[in-house]
């Protein structure tokens, strides 16, 4: 029962793949060509992609079987309605990439523009493959191309600093990413099976044991490192501040949220069992996810370096992701689907927004940057809708979700957590309002800043776009719904208490 | 020595013993990993895919996927070393602090930031001009310490024989252990043994400047290749036809070539751009 | 009667288009004043083309989007909010041309009016809210659209004062939106169209906590103490803005959201079992005497008028807390004359600043010789405060008066005593001052070449607004002024659950 | 092999994880701590492959010469897929070392650390 985009389900993997193989040789006479052809596969993609979306709103989840082996002989694709996130995923690396045309040309020469543009090639085509996959084992491999190109990228911009924050990066990804084979051996060796589907049915039969808590907890902990949870957030500030701002806008908007849908994916595995009584860990997630909120706008408060800031306020965010999954009530879980998507948009337009900024001035912390919105205008309002749409205020995207996980802290019988969610938001208010009133209403200490121009369409554009977008989804906050909702009532059911 | 690690790996070892322990016995014939999805390869898996070697049958037929990605991953280890900042700018230790950050240059009147380190290498032309101009610049010899004539010897005398095993294995992999991915690995060795010993530059004339950008990315395309022909002639991405062994060795013989010349090329040229 | 019409997104849209326009083609002076112009008197005409609906009982709505299952982005104009609506329409042209005058030479113009436009606009949102989300949603936008105006100095105190009031209102706006999320949770819906939705199955405990939230979440911009230490601080703004913030849209939401939680979301019944609505009288009670006797002491003209603003809302607050008709047709109409009167004085202090640069009381000696005109229309305001009758200010004490003993509560009639002598108190000496004593120096001649005492975008509103609250005062009766709107407003508030206004 | 219930051969591949985890975690050479992710790397794929094995089994390709019970073939299948990935990521790592000392003039996280 499916239609015709059904088919192309492995090609939205592999095109960008493919694109990213092709990149060198595609760019071999005139480097600068690289950004274009990475432009065009992308937006190729996000066709694709939507054309699936279109299939799923239309027939509901649909799967695939590669080599026309049966699921759980093959590797089987599955669509479902968390997948339907790489529909926007790609269609924010369609407005990122004509972003970073111009501004590389200040991070690096032309000669290295294929690779890089390989390298987020790569990183698109593994995180949609991270969404889609219905394999344990694929899901690994997926994890390592996301993890393995942005290693790399948030290299390639400077030297010495860079590739030592990208090396921290690597360390603690690499030994996620090993827990996560582990955890994944595991299943294997418990179940003889890999596909997500069967995994989950033959764990219903063997039943719980240590084992199955055990491979439980790696791949939790696996994925609150590649979420930058709040005791293992550590790698994420450096490197998300040092990668050049289109790569600091997929990062922290895009990959942190790998861990996310992996950790929907495993909860789908295990509800679905039905083997572990998960109200604890559900709990563990909630403290965690308050304390990431607090602690990543404490120390978000004391950063000077915009980039920083916005690093910091990262795992914030992610803190309201996890507190909402943790709540497991339905409006929290929906809430904490919608903010996978609405912080990707609210960070791209943040981290864009300083990157123009940084571009044109050459400055970078709120010191050196006072009185730019003279000189920019239209960048400073972008930067002013997405901090205030940030700490969730209406009427922007970030208030949607906490709508939601509020109301949904309270259906749950949460209420401090309730309070602690509506509350943290305003102390992270704190220090956007400094960097707001650094650019609008102080007095430009350099000359430079207050000469400063607007930054070329090409890079005005995107931000513009990304901006406007916050503000319409304030409104327009249904709109995720009709992905997150199905998808969250399939599985609440089989949520814990 | 401080405690925390210790600390630490006590706190990850009990769990993970914990975890190992209440696994099934894994020597067992009725463990479920030999009675699920792994019976059904051992018993159909030469009928359904023409292959002896059954490792090779489920990496490139059963679970080609992973495999596709697989390339794909080591294509990403080559990007990404290229794309990092290349050649080397010292900063001398207590000189003057290095900026938080890749801090840029900024345009037109704004003043350049002390990073000197920071700064962009000037554009040059064509990426492909550029790294030939590289290639001739090179010295014949990388290394400073001198190499031994000895070991120069045998080098140019072992290459050829290595290469052929690496051949061999190849060509063999259907039927004993070895495969393209091992076979990418030795020609990466012998190449690598041949930079060490013969000199960078001469080395580097194995993997032609104008092929690179077609060799390095070879297995990815080959898969995406074999998949669009298994979905015309099957219906399914990688598909292979179930009733023709013809086309199933074909396919195969395709895929573990491009995985052995791109997995080598990438691994040579890695050790190519590893240069301080 | 319920009719699905466009208007009530139209008239909150109109100023959000101007705002965009003005933020777009401001930097030219013609473009900015036509397009503010033009959004005003559109949104005048908009608001005033419902009124004869209004008054026959026919309410307009229209839903704009869903936000989330079952409750949307809906607008309903019924006859509370368009009186409210009214009022903030018709005092933005007012406002806009004084702010012309006033700002004439500033710097940063296209973003104040801009903002100015965005401010009008929310609160005409809020007015016309048709759930608790939606005037949140409008709530919240306003504190945002406000701060640029409150730091439109860019002066070190400026920023403080900024981040004082962000402090207070991003606090109060957190504590509505837990008090409109546990609504939600309590009665499964948000609309403010009856007159209340919780019910007494929720839990005393869970009533008393939404009932604490949602009044500290408008309380604080109702400035009920002790929530109120924003205010005088924000002074600090343009007089423009604080005629803005503390006659119309800031404080006024704040206390429209009191009124709405009191009527809509409890529900008069509900509060009588309940008992909530005693302890927040009592507050109004004293915010309403303390406010007035700090206004005694304090020197600054637009901080005593502050603080006066302080005891008048309680005013509002107080109305609604005896859950008495006659009291709620006191509070519906205090919205109208306090915001008026208070306007007056404003626009008055800005004119003396503008003109003389004088900002205290003590510096205004004999300067009714000087601005006749000016002080007359002070004069008029003043007295509609301390309540003299043919003004405004007495209708609401009349009513208030009666409301209160209606309510078994005859003690607040002894707060409004205290409180019209305490108002007669801090507004007489200013009169005192400004007619009967001698300037100290003589006051800056005229300009050459000019009939009035200042320019005529500040005296026009000055002379319009003062008037209205003669005839407000005057004409409380005839049919189509806003008493009759409040009449309206009120029976919806005292019909039986079930029946919509 | 058995001990206590514990299957050692399992206990072993934890233990040799453990050791990697502390190479990565207390030694301040960037190279040695690589060296300790290669070592963890190892153990886990020492812990797929021991899965698939089974007592007097074969190597599961079906020439003359081999017979039943053969290993399993998946588990050889993810371990050669996961070398590959180890690789690249030990290249990477490798290329960001060589970074950080052309820049740097070392490798040693406590020296680095000293810098200004």
């Amino acid at each position: 029962m499916t239609g015709p985009w059904a088919e192309a389900l492995p090609w939205v993997i592999a095109l960008p793949l493919v694109g990213a193989a092709l990149t060198p040789a595609v760019a071999v006479r005139r480097p600068r060509a690289a950004g274009f052809w990475a432009w065009g596969v992308l937006l190729v993609t996000a066709v694709l992609a939507a054309g699936l979306v279109s299939e799923l709103l239309a027939r509901g989840p649909f799967s695939y079987e590669l080599g026309g082996w049966p699921a759980a002989y093959g590797i089987e694709l599955r669509f479902d309605h968390f997948s339907a996130w790489v529909l926007p995923l790609a269609l924010l690396f369609v407005v990122i990439v004509p972003f970073s045309w111009r501004y590389l040309d200040h991070v690096m020469p032309d000669e290295r523009r294929p690779p890089f543009y390989a390298l987020l090639l790569l990183n698109a085509g593994g995180m949609i493959g991270f969404c889609v996959t219905g394999d344990l084992f694929n899901l690994f491999v997926f994890t390592e191309v996301v993890s393995l190109s942005s290693y790399a990228l948030v290299a390639v911009g400077g030297r010495g600093l860079a590739a030592f924050a990208a090396l921290k990066y690597l360390f603690i990804g690499a030994v996620s990413s090993l827990l996560m084979l582990f955890a994944t051996a595991q299943l294997f060796v418990l179940t003889g099976s890999l596909n997500m589907a069967e995994v989950s049915l033959r764990l219903a039969e063997v039943g719980g044991g240590t084992a199955v808590m055990v491979a439980f907890a790696a791949y939790a902990v696996s994925f609150m490192v590649k979420a930058a949870m709040f005791p293992v957030h550590v790698w994420l500030p450096d490197a998300h501040a040092i990668a050049p701002s289109p790569v600091s806008a997929v990062l922290s908007g895009m990959v942190v949220k790998v861990g996310i849908v992996g950790m929907l994916r495993v909860y789908q595995i295990y509800y679905g069992a039905e083997v572990l009584e998960l109200g604890a860990f559900n709990l563990a997630l909630v403290w965690l996810g308050a304390v990431s909120i607090v602690m990543g706008a404490f120390f978000a408060i004391f950063q000077d370096d915009i980039k920083l800031m916005l690093a910091y306020s990262t795992i914030s965010n992610i803190g309201y992701i996890v507190l909402g999954l943790g709540l497991a009530s339905p409006y929290a879980v929906i809430g904490a689907s919608v903010h996978v998507f609405n912080h990707a948009l609210i960070k791209a337009t943040l981290f864009l927004a300083a990157g123009s900024i940084i571009h044109q001035t050459g400055f970078r912390t709120l010191s050196d940057l006072r009185g730019v919105a003279r000189a920019m205008p239209q960048t400073s309002a972008a930067m002013a809708i997405g901090a205030v749409s940030i700490v969730g205020l209406p009427p922007t995207a970030g208030f949607v979700c906490k709508w939601y996980i509020a109301l949904g802290a309270f259906e749950a019988n949460q209420a401090p957590f309730g309070f602690a969610l509506v509350f943290g938001a305003l102390f992270i208010f704190i220090y956007y309002i400094r960097m707001l009133n650094a650019f609008y209403f102080q007095k430009p200490v350099h000359a430079a800043v207050a000469q400063a121009s607007e930054t070329p369409w090409s890079m005005r554009g995107p931000v513009v776009l990304l901006a406007s977008l916050c503000l319409i989804l304030g409104v327009l906050g249904g709109i995720p719904l009709t992905f997150v909702e199905p998808a969250v009532l399939d599985l609440l059911p089989l949520w814990g208490p | 020595m401080r405690p925390w690690p210790l600390l630490l790996v006590l706190l990850v070892a009990l769990p993970l013993v914990a975890g190992v322990a209440t696994l099934p016995p894994h020597d067992a014939p009725d463990a479920p990993i030999h009675t699920q999805v792994g019976a059904r390869y051992l018993e159909r898996g030469v009928a359904e895919t023409g292959m002896k070697n059954l490792v090779t049958a489920v990496l490139l037929n059963y679970r080609g996927f992973d495999t596709f990605i697989e390339v794909v991953v080591i294509f990403t280890a080559l990007a990404a070393v290229l794309a990092l900042p290349k050649g080397s700018a010292p900063v001398p230790k207590g000189s003057a602090p290095v900026p938080k950050g890749s801090a840029p240059v900024p345009k037109g009147s704004a003043p350049v930031p002390k990073g000197g380190p920071q700064a962009p290498e000037p554009a040059a032309g064509s990426a492909a001009r550029a790294a030939r101009a590289r290639e001739e610049e090179r010295p014949e010899v990388a290394s400073d310490v001198p190499v031994s004539p000895v070991v120069r010897f045998v080098v140019r005398l072992l290459a050829p024989f290595i290469a052929m095993f690496a051949v061999a294995m190849l060509f063999r992999g259907h039927i004993t252990p070895g495969g393209g991915f091992q076979a990418a690995a030795v020609f990466a060795a012998v190449f690598i043994a041949l930079g060490l010993a013969l000199g960078q530059a001469r080395a580097a004339r194995l993997v032609p400047v104008d092929w690179r950008p077609w060799l390095q990315g070879v297995a990815p395309l080959a898969f995406a290749l074999v998949a669009w022909i298994g979905w015309r002639l099957t219906g399914a991405f990688l598909g292979y036809p179930s009733d023709d062994h013809t086309a199933q060795e074909a396919m195969g013989f395709v895929l573990e070539v491009a995985i052995a010349v791109g997995g080598g090329v990438i691994l040579a040229r890695v050790f190519l751009e590893m240069e301080t | 009667m319920e009719v699905v019409d466009v208007r009530p997104i139209l008239a909150p849209f109109v100023s959000f288009l101007c705002a965009g326009l003005v933020f777009g083609f401001g930097r030219s002076i013609f473009w900015r004043r036509f397009f503010t112009f033009l959004a005003a008197f559109i949104k005048v005409a908009l608001v005033l083309s419902m009124l004869p609906g209004t008054l026959q009982g026919v309410v307009y709505v229209y839903q704009f989007v869903e936000f989330t299952p079952g409750i949307g982005i809906g607008f309903r104009a019924d006859a509370y909010g368009m009186f409210f609506a009214l009022v903030s329409s018709t005092l933005w042209v007012f406002t806009t041309i004084y702010a012309i005058g006033y700002m004439r030479g500033d710097r940063d113009r296209v973003r104040f009016f801009g903002f100015f436009a965005l401010c009008v606009s929310t609160t005409v949102g809020v007015a016309f809210a048709e759930n608790l989300l939606t005037f949140f949603l409008f709530y919240e936008t306003l504190t945002l659209c406000t701060y640029p105006l409150v730091v439109h100095a860019e002066t070190p105190e400026a920023l403080r004062a900024g981040r004082i009031y962000l402090t207070y209102t991003l606090i109060g706006g957190g504590f509505a939106l837990v008090g409109a999320v546990m609504t939600l949770n309590a009665a499964g819906t948000l609309t403010l169209a009856q007159p209340g939705i919780l019910g007494l199955e929720s839990g005393v405990a869970t009533l008393a906590v939404i009932f604490l939230c949602l009044i500290i979440g408008f309380g604080v911009k109702a400035a009920i103490m002790p929530l109120h230490g924003w205010l005088p601080i924000a002074m600090v703004a343009p007089t423009p803005v604080s005629a803005l913030l503390h006659a119309v849209a800031v404080v006024k939401v704040g206390a429209f959201g009191v009124t709405r939680v009191i009527y809509n979301v409890f529900g008069v019944e509900l509060l009588q079992q309940l008992g909530f609505a005693t302890p927040l009288a009592l507050l109004a009670g004293f915010t309403i005497v303390a406010a007035s006797t700090i206004a005694l002491t304090q020197d600054h003209l637009k901080r005593r008028l502050a603080y006066s603003t302080i005891s008048q809302l309680s005013y509002i607050v107080l109305g609604a807390a005896l859950l008495t008709p006659l009291a709620a047709t006191a509070a519906v109409l205090h919205i109208a004359n306090q915001a008026f009167a208070k306007i007056t004085m404003f626009f008055v202090v800005g004119a003396i600043t503008r003109t003389t640069g004088k900002k205290y009381v003590s510096e205004i000696d004999g300067i009714a010789a000087r601005m006749p005109w000016s002080m007359a229309a002070f004069t008029i305001a003043s007295l509609s405060f301390v309540g003299v009758p043919l003004t405004a200010g007495f209708i609401t004490k009349w009513y208030l008066a009666l409301g209160a003993l209606q309510a078994d509560a005859w003690w607040f009639v002894l707060v409004l005593i205290a409180s019209s002598l305490l108002n007669a108190g801090y507004f007489f000496p200013i009169l005192h001052r400004a007619y009967f004593r001698p300037a100290k120096e003589p006051w800056p001649p005229l300009e050459p070449g000019r009939r009035f005492e200042m320019p005529k975008t500040l005296l026009i509103p000055i002379v319009i607004c003062a008037a209205y609250v003669l005839l407000l005062g005057v004409t409380a009766e005839v049919p189509g002024m806003p008493f009759s709107v409040a009449q309206v407003a009120v029976e919806g508030f005292f019909a039986p659950p079930g029946i919509g206004p | 092999m058995l001990l206590f219930g514990l299957d050692l051969d399992y206990v072993a591949v934890v233990m040799l994880f453990c050791v990697g985890l502390y190479m990565l975690v207390a030694k301040s050479n960037l190279l040695k701590k690589l060296l300790g992710l290669n070592v963890m790397e190892t153990a886990v794929f020492a812990f797929i492959v021991t899965a698939g094995m089974v007592e007097g089994g074969d190597p599961p390709i079906m020439v003359a010469g081999t017979s039943a019970p053969f290993a399993s073939p998946i588990p050889h299948a993810m371990v050669l897929t996961g070398i590959v990935v180890a690789v690249s990521v030990t290249a990477v790592a490798l290329a960001l070392i060589v970074q950080i000392h052309a820049h740097f003039g070392t490798i040693e996280i406590d020296e680095l650390k000293e810098l200004p």
